[in-house]
């Protein structure tokens, strides 16, 4: 039989349009409009998953987004989602769905034997055992993490699209019930610019499930005009399906719109989710409440739900949850459901906890026959897969006790009601304070932030008349405030049958000795929290509230305790005996409700993750098949190997082509900062540690920068281009660092010195030509007189090549006749193609960052962020030469005379030769005092560079070595990871044409 | 082969975009001058004022110009100066001279930057998935600019008229990105090809 | 009563009614021999090795809040001794190598489990930084293994190691992994009362009374206090009591961010850390992944930071591991972390006498835990700091001698 | 998740911003004649309060100047910001 708990007529559903979904492996029928968890009611499908700890049977306890229960593994595949609350996944055709902690089946789960077992698991039995042996941690871990975890992650990539948006709005409004909705209109009809949030496929909130009258008609069509009214304002957005998850300082807040979850279709272009950040000038926040359970022994059985969630079923879908139906309450309020119950053909019995009831409700209860039990608790229930039974005893409120004879009631339904907790989570992770409102025994919203309201039963607000005013003033108040037009008011006259007024938490029903006498009452439903864990938290000293919750885990599920946190509160309360206020509530934190990690991630996935840095040479290398470095952001040719030639064969045959005739070398990733004003060299002059005011205009200089720490940081050839004009050059990887200290120091510092830097990496394309055919080479294809003497090593001349205007600058990283030649970008790839072409006759060879690399390292050149470290100073390196002595001042200088920088045992930059010229050190293998079998070893340095040199023919490398430049020619061993023990020469880190004739030619 | 120097860049090769909703295009390669001048110069100002025949931007946003040249508002002490490329050169030298006795720096960025245009109902929609610029207040009419960001990379946008219409500059090497992540982004509402 | 799998049984009979408090909360008394400002796991330590290893009787651990509150309850977990230089790789061993034997030490299970740590290399750079890193630490007695791409597919189930920035290789620490925070608090707690030290939670310190340079007691929320020697240990708040004491501290307070996801049946079985692609992640025990980042730049004491700090890990998780883009974010948090200029902390003495700090453990001191507190506890009861713990110095910032964890890993090119 | 007051841009999300730490920390003019003590504490040590913070940000994504900012690092509040060189804002005690 399908649809067997569908009532004959009501609900919104499309009776019209059945849809057919499948449920742990078995097919189903629902309507267009349903719920996933409607549906499943409606086919008396009460079983839904199983509980975190006990691997309990659970059923579905509410109807909307605080569902802590109903958790089910959604989709499959790479579609696959798990813990999705199948309270809010809105039916579609071909749903696929299944229960999640269970093995083999939901029905039969071998995992529920820790019920059984549970007695020796109470909170926290984790720390008192498995601590012996150590060793064995792991293997009993394993056992536990697969007991835990709740649903299954997906196994294959996620085939969905995210989208994300930034969003401006006058006011946002969370929450589109009817008090969100009247401070829409309210600010709505002032003409300010508003965004509306609701999670819901519908607008309306609880009113939706309730009856009511506005000026004594039916409130529903009333509802609908003012929804219609909204749609119909060009200033206002209405986002449905939508949950804003966090709220942060000023104003900000993020939410998740669901755009296709819904949908039968995947869409390849529409996203599944989007991901909103808004910041508003004013946030009013109209979230509702969440109905409290109440507490009793084996309140989780499938068959026991909110009486606010029998009432959506029923009055929504059109599916009675149960025939036979108790409602255990302690407020008037829910008897509106009992009501409805009844009406739609249920027998109804209540058990109120209260010795009092309003009259009214006396007589209606009477009069459509309910049973009502005065101060009666629910104290225990029965059934195993769902409720069938419950026992009731006789409540002794000021003795705090269970008396009488136990009455047996049977049931297919408990619906409960313990009153209401506004959702002040979005609130509070605003700052905003909360206190405990005895009359309603709940958190309520205390101290606003700047530039919010919070209204409605929200705001603890729960009486009809009296939101109407307020909401719909409080929406043009905030209208008002950022200097919209004045709204008129208007006069509603609202009422439901029966109002929420108050509740209490009624801990006394607990009576502690059955609490803790072995039977379940549960405070947090997922994570399997007990009242009897709660006393023990308390019993052993996990007193604050904090220590309560991390060690009972109360509040930590998916829901985040929304049902749960304020029945553990009280029952704290009632432990202590002191008022709630003083015991405090836990820290609510974003997202408000779980948030899918993708939309977070949005489109920066796959090939938009980062941002790939691209010369515009780029294509070229990619063409002609280079293997690419990523050096940052940047894609750098790392080798152009030809046919099917390795690394290593690739850098040789590179490195012997720039030794011998011609390499082509693709430098524009190196940062470029022109710099401009009578005060440039005055400011090299502090930012390097060498001197700048002698250079001359056309020439080149190398400098070195340190921090003010005293540690190289950066290095690079800058140039003079005119008299107060200067061309400097970066690392790749250091451009953007060096370009924003040069210009925190220019203004925070030296306010008054008048230069201006502006960064050109981009404008040129730098096309690096070596060797010794260099000169020969460009002569033919530029009006730059390359003559040595008109055209020095360290010069700069501007010129044309390839017919294009360019700037070529004499300098050398690989100790070669070698010519810079920068062009601006657009004709890098031409200049570069001409160069190939007109290179043929000398076999020019393009080359890589390891082939460049290779050839400074022969030369002794450092490379910062390689042999540096950002510990090492220009004096470790070698390279006091550089340090000006003159200089009164530059920054790093200070840093030098302190006691252990001026020490004269650092660490040093020396070369190393491995004595038998075969093996290549690894880099980043260690120096020791001495080679023990095993570590430890005293370590005195490291391999900092490390290559087989083609030039030469054997292995090279440089190293930072204690007191390494009085060990020149003394040996040192390297021991390797693999046992093999190399032994080296400390030579200085030279290793090439150590005069420097070659650059020079 | 001509002799010409051919020009090159990563958009070079990108299919454009044409559709109702969205459009997509790049913008041929122009002369971008950046100026930079002490924020109380008033000498140097009225040199440059002069030399253009129109006032440089006063505040952030603002955009001025005429037929021949346009300048952008980058900094309180910054200008980016856009000319046609064939007349790059003769305004920088056209500036340095009348500057050349005073504190400012004139540099050529014409290939610093690359530039697209998104153009169409939904370019606000498209920028704002990723650029968090407030459009109700910055970029509002016709002849604002902004710099922010787009995703991951740093842009300079420039509103060229009351139509939708912006020209994005962005770091070259960011432009094969910034491109594809626009186009990718218009996406999802392309639902007609022009 | 000691905690056992017997006594866990035997009280089920009873339905648990009888354990004890795992510690108590006495009141404040007039005077001590040593007060620890900071109910963290450092603090609680420091009074637990001084009460078990120096006989120290009269201590007191001060704790503004709840114990554990501040970071220690508020980090992902991860504990690795793989550090570069020699300084640090002594401190942080130390405690890795006490972290082996704590849960039966303090006969409550911390769970420290060893599951491993992978330290993922994007680039040639990086390559380089793990193998030195890697040579340095097996030099150092530490175990390390450097992993190629193939090794590291393999090892580690549904990485994407041909994203964006590819996987080349990984530094495999097997020694590494997570411990469950809360419990390295309550266990330290309830040993350190077994041996007679008094908790006071709820009490704050607000003042350092110092007579001739010397500190001789404390004004806090419950009252005033006299003391012979006093240890801070308030990670979040160390400039706030340095500035009590009339000396500010080499420090910013930053905060750092965290965040679960829902918990998933067992899907990654080790801990990754990736220092380019920018993301750390573990599975809990309960199944969460435990997902860290990058810090807020600016200082902030309100143990929140902004939300794009948390929106850049996702996008690296999901990079690395396509498979979780569906998971969703359950809870994030914010802690409050003390930074120092060399990423180092600073365990001494401290311009006043007898008033001892150890600070400064920015975004990783959770591993340290043992270790920091042992050393320290030491510092404190001979008034000198022992071999580990000297270089870690207030003196380092004027002398120049940084340990500098930071600068190792700097990228340049 | 702060709303910057760029003196020279106007209102944007701090996203836009990078912080630099403490501001009004002068570099001294003579380093060659302070202690080793005193060019430690001008480099490293900082008052870090608890309260009213004076700090340096930059406007990255837009005009990269530096400016200062007045903020409350308990509350997170930015109580001012103003340009480079414009005097350090006094502290009121409301
Ligand atoms: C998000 C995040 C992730 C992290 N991840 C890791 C990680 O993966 N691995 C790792 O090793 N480390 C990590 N850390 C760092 C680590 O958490 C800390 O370094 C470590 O926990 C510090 O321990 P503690 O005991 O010193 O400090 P805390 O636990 O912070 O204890 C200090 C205590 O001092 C108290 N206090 C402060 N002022 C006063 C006062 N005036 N009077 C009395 N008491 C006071 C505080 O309330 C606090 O309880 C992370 C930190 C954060 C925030
Ligand atoms: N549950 C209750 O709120 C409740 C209980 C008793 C009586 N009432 C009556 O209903 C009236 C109150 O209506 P109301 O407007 O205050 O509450 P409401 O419950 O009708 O509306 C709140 C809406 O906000 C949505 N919401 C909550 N958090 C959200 C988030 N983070 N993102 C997006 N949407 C979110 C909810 O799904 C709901 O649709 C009262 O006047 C009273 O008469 C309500
Ligand atoms: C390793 C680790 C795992 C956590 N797991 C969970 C969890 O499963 N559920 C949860 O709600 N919070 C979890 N938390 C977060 C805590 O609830 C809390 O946010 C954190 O301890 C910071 O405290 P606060 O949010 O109260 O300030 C976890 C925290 C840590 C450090
Ligand atoms: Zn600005």
């Amino acid at each position: 039989m399908s649809n067997q708990n569908r009532t004959i007529y009501g609900g919104k559903v499309n009776r019209e349009k059945p849809i057919n979904f499948v449920f742990n492996g078995k097919s189903y029928i629902g309507y267009q409009g349903d719920t996933l968890a409607s549906a499943l009611l409606a086919n008396d499908v009460h079983l839904i998953g199983r509980s975190f700890k006990y691997h309990r049977a659970r059923g579905i306890l509410t109807a909307g987004s605080e569902e802590p229960n109903a958790i089910v593994q959604l989709g499959l595949g790479a579609r696959t989602e798990p813990n999705i609350r199948a309270t809010e996944v809105e039916l579609y055709e071909g749903l696929e769905a299944s229960s999640q902690n269970c093995w083999p089946s939901v029905n039969f789960d071998i995992g529920a034997m820790n019920n059984f077992l549970s007695r020796i698991f109470p909170a926290g039995f984790y720390y008192k055992t498995f601590k012996w042996p150590p060793s064995m941690w792991l293997f009993y871990e394993h056992f536990i993490r697969k007991a835990a975890g709740l649903g299954q992650s997906p196994t294959a990539k996620n085939p969905d699209r995210y989208e994300q948006k930034f969003y401006y709005t006058d006011i946002t409004i969370v929450g589109g019930g009817i008090s969100g909705l009247l401070a829409a209109l309210g600010a709505g009809r002032s003409g300010c610019k508003v965004l509306l949030i609701d999670e819901n496929p519908e607008l309306g909130g609880y009113l939706l499930d309730y009856n009511f009258s506005i000026n004594e008609k039916d409130g529903k069509k009333w509802l609908k005009k003012i929804i219609d009214e909204l749609n119909g304002l060009a200033n206002v957005v209405i986002l449905k399906r939508t949950t804003a998850m966090g709220y942060y300082d000023y104003n900000y807040l993020t939410a998740l719109e669901k755009v296709t979850n819904h949908h039968v279709e995947f869409s390849s272009t529409l996203p599944r989710e989007r991901y909103w950040r808004i910041r508003s000038k004013k946030v009013i926040l109209a979230q509702g409440a969440f109905e409290r359970p109440l507490v009793f022994a084996d309140n989780d059985r499938p068959g026991i739900m909110m009486a606010s969630a029998g009432q959506k079923y029923l009055s929504r879908y059109g599916v009675l949850p149960g025939k036979s139906v108790v409602l255990f309450t302690n407020n008037d309020h829910a008897y509106l459901t009992a009501f409805e119950f009844v009406e739609k053909g249920a027998k109804v019995t209540v058990v109120d906890t209260r010795d009092l009831l309003n009259a009214r409700i006396s007589e209606k209860c009477k009069s459509l026959n309910i049973t009502v039990f005065k101060s009666y608790s629910v104290i225990k229930t029965y059934g195993d897969k769902k409720v069938n039974r419950i026992e009731i005893q006789q409540v002794d409120k000021n003795q705090n006790q269970l008396t009488g004879e136990v009455d047996n009631i049977h049931t297919d339904c408990v619906l409960m009601s313990g009153g209401w907790n506004p959702a002040v989570q979005l609130f509070s992770q605003s700052r905003g304070k909360l206190k405990y409102d005895l009359k309603i025994n709940t958190f309520v919203p205390d101290k606003i932030i700047e530039n919010q309201k919070i209204i409605g039963s929200n705001n603890g607000q729960f009486n009809l008349q009296e939101n109407l005013n307020e909401s719909f003033e409080a929406g043009i108040a905030a209208a008002n405030e950022l200097n919209f037009n004045s709204v008129e008011k208007v006069n509603w006259t609202g009422k439901e049958e029966i109002e929420f007024t108050h509740s209490d938490v009624e801990p006394y029903m607990l009576g502690k000795k059955k609490v803790t006498k072995g039977s379940k009452h549960f405070i947090d439903f997922q994570n399997d929290v007990t009242a009897a864990d709660i006393f023990l938290a308390q019993r052993e000293g996990y007193i604050s509230v904090e220590h309560t919750k991390r060690y009972t885990t109360t509040g930590m599920g998916t829901d985040q305790g929304k049902t749960s946190n304020v029945n553990a509160l009280a029952l704290m309360s009632h432990i202590h005996n002191k008022p709630v206020d003083e015991i405090g509530h836990t820290t609510f934190r974003p997202p408000y409700a779980p948030q899918t990690i993708g939309a977070i991630a949005g489109r920066s996935v796959d090939k938009l993750f980062d941002p790939e840095r691209k010369t515009s040479m780029h294509e070229w290398h990619v063409e002609n098949k280079a293997v690419f470095e990523d050096v940052g952001q940047w894609k750098r040719p790392y080798y152009f190997p030809q046919n099917k030639e390795d690394i290593h064969q690739a850098v040789k045959r590179e490195c012997l082509a720039v030794r011998n005739s011609l390499g082509i070398l693709d430098a524009s990733t190196l940062g470029k900062i022109d710099l401009q004003g009578p005060d440039a060299a005055k400011f090299l002059n502090m930012i390097y540690t060498n001197a700048w005011s002698k250079l001359e205009i056309g020439s080149c200089r190398y400098g070195l920068m340190c921090n003010e720490h005293g540690m190289i940081f950066d290095d690079g050839v800058t140039s003079r281009l005119g008299e107060n004009h200067y061309h400097m050059t970066t690392t790749t990887g250091g451009a953007a660092r060096v370009m924003s200290w040069l210009e925190e120091f220019l203004q925070t510092e030296w306010l008054d010195m008048k230069v201006f830097c502006t960064s050109v990496t981009e404008q040129w394309a730098v096309l690096s030509i070596s060797g010794p055919n260099s000169r020969e080479f460009l002569k033919d294809l530029t009006n730059i007189d390359l003559s040595k003497e008109k055209f020095p090593f360290m010069k700069f001349r501007e010129g044309e090549v390839c017919g294009v205007k360019a700037r070529v600058f004499r300098i050398s990283f690989t100790g070669e006749l070698s010519y810079e030649v920068n062009v601006p970008a657009r004709y890098g790839r031409y200049v570069w193609e001409k160069f190939m072409e007109h290179g043929k006759k000398y076999n020019i060879t393009p080359y890589g960052t390891e082939t460049m690399h290779v050839l400074r390292a022969e030369k002794g050149f450092i490379i910062v962020g390689q042999d540096t470290d950002g510990s090492v100073t220009p004096s470790d390196m070698n390279m006091d030469w550089i340090v000006s002595k003159k200089k009164e001042d530059f920054l790093g200088k200070r840093s030098f005379t302190r006691p252990d920088t001026a020490r004269h045992d650092r660490k040093k930059f020396v070369g190393l030769l491995v004595n038998d010229k075969k093996t290549i050190l690894p880099e980043g293998s260690h120096i020791v005092e001495k080679a023990l079998k095993q570590p430890p070893m005293k370590m005195l340095g490291h391999v900092t560079s490390s290559y087989y040199s083609p030039t030469l023919g054997y292995p090279i490398a440089l190293a930072m070595l204690k007191d390494g430049f009085s060990k020149m020619g003394e040996q040192v061993v390297v021991p390797l990871m693999n046992g093999k023990i190399i032994e080296a020469t400390v030579t200085d880190t030279i290793f090439y044409d150590k005069e420097g004739k070659r650059n020079n030619e | 082969m001509s002799n010409q120097p051919q020009i090159f860049s990563p958009l070079t090769q990108k299919e454009k975009i044409a559709s109702d909703n969205i459009s997509l295009e790049l913008i041929e390669f122009l002369g971008k001058i950046n100026l930079r001048l002490k924020e109380n110069d008033s000498q140097a100002r009225d040199a440059v004022e002069k030399y253009l025949t129109y006032s440089l931007p006063k505040s952030a946003g603002e955009v001025t110009g005429n037929n021949e040249t346009r300048v952008l508002w980058l900094g309180p002490n910054e200008y980016l100066l856009l000319t046609e490329d064939e007349k790059k050169d003769n305004v920088i030298n056209g500036l340095r001279e009348i500057l050349s006795d005073l504190f400012c720096a004139i540099t050529d960025v014409s290939d610093y930057y690359l530039t697209m245009r998104l153009s169409g109902p939904k370019s606000i929609e498209v920028l704002t998935k990723a650029c968090p610029l407030n459009f109700d207040q910055y970029l509002t009419k016709g002849n604002s600019c902004a710099q922010s960001y787009i995703s991951k990379a740093t842009v300079l946008i420039d509103r060229l008229s009351n139509d939708l219409v912006f020209d994005i500059s962005v770091r070259w090497s960011f432009a094969d990105y910034l491109w594809d992540w626009l186009a990718d982004s218009s996406n999802e509402f392309i639902l007609s090809k022009k | 009563m000691k905690y056992s799998l017997y006594n866990l049984v035997k009280n089920s009979f009873s339905y648990h009614e009888n354990w004890e408090k795992a510690w108590s909360s006495p009141d404040l008394k007039p005077e001590y021999d040593v007060v620890i400002v900071g109910g963290g796991g450092h603090g609680l330590g420091t009074a637990y090795y001084l009460a078990k290893e120096f006989g120290v009787k009269n201590i007191a651990v001060l704790e503004k809040g709840w114990i554990g509150g501040g970071n220690t309850g508020r980090n992902t977990t991860i504990i690795r001794s793989n550090y570069l230089w020699d300084e640090s790789a002594a401190l942080y061993n130390h405690a890795v190598n006490l972290w082996e034997g704590l849960s039966s030490e303090l006969n409550f299970n911390v769970m420290f489990s060893q599951r491993g740590l992978f330290h993922l290399a994007h680039s040639v750079h990086d390559m380089q930084e793990i193998t030195r890193r890697g040579y340095s630490n097996y030099l150092n007695g530490i175990d390390a293994e450097i992993l190629n791409q193939d090794q590291v597919a393999k090892k580690i189930p549904h990485i994407n190691v041909n994203g964006r920035y590819p996987v080349l290789g990984a530094l495999l620490q097997r020694r590494a992994g997570t411990a469950r925070h809360d419990a390295v608090a309550w266990g330290y707690a309830r040993a350190a009362e077994n041996l007679g030290v008094d908790i006071i939670q709820n009490c704050e310190v607000k003042g350092i009374d110092i007579s001739n340079g010397k500190v001789v007691g404390l004004q806090t929320t419950k009252g005033s206090v006299k003391v012979d020697k006093v240890g801070l240990v308030p990670a979040g708040h160390s400039s706030v009591l340095a500035n009590m004491a009339g000396f500010s501290l080499p420090i910013n307070s930053v905060p750092l961010q965290a965040l679960v996801s829902e918990p998933v049946k067992p899907i990654l079985d080790c801990v990754i850390m990736s220092n380019s692609v920018h993301v750390y992640v573990s599975q809990s025990d309960k199944g969460e992944l435990v997902v860290g980042a990058g810090s807020d730049a600016y200082n902030s004491y309100s143990q929140r930071g902004s939300f794009d700090m948390i929106e850049h890990m996702m996008a690296p998780l999901v990079e690395l591991f396509p498979i979780f883009s569906r998971l969703k974010m359950l809870r994030s948090w914010g802690g409050i972390v003390d930074v120092t200029p060399d990423r180092s902390p600073i365990i001494g003495k401290t311009p006043v006498k007898d008033l001892f700090i150890n600070c400064g453990w920015g975004t990783g001191g959770f591993k340290a835990t043992p270790g920091s507190a042992h050393v320290f506890a030491e510092t404190v009861f001979r008034g000198e700091p022992n071999d580990i713990a000297a270089p870690f110095s207030l003196e380092r910032h004027f002398s120049g001698a940084l340990v500098d964890e930071a600068a190792a890993a700097a990228v340049a090119h | 998740m702060f709303i910057i007051n760029c003196p020279y841009c106007g209102e944007r999300d701090q996203t836009e911003f990078t912080c630099h730490g403490e501001a009004h920390i002068a570099r001294p003019d003579n380093p060659s004649e302070i202690s080793d003590e005193e060019w430690g504490k001008y480099l490293f040590f900082r008052e870090n309060p608890k309260g009213t913070h004076f700090e340096r940000w930059t406007h990255d994504h837009g005009c990269r100047r530096w400016f200062n900012v007045m903020r409350d690092t308990v509350t997170d509040q930015i109580i001012k910001t103003y340009k480079m060189g414009e005097a350090k804002p006094v502290i009121s005690n409301e």
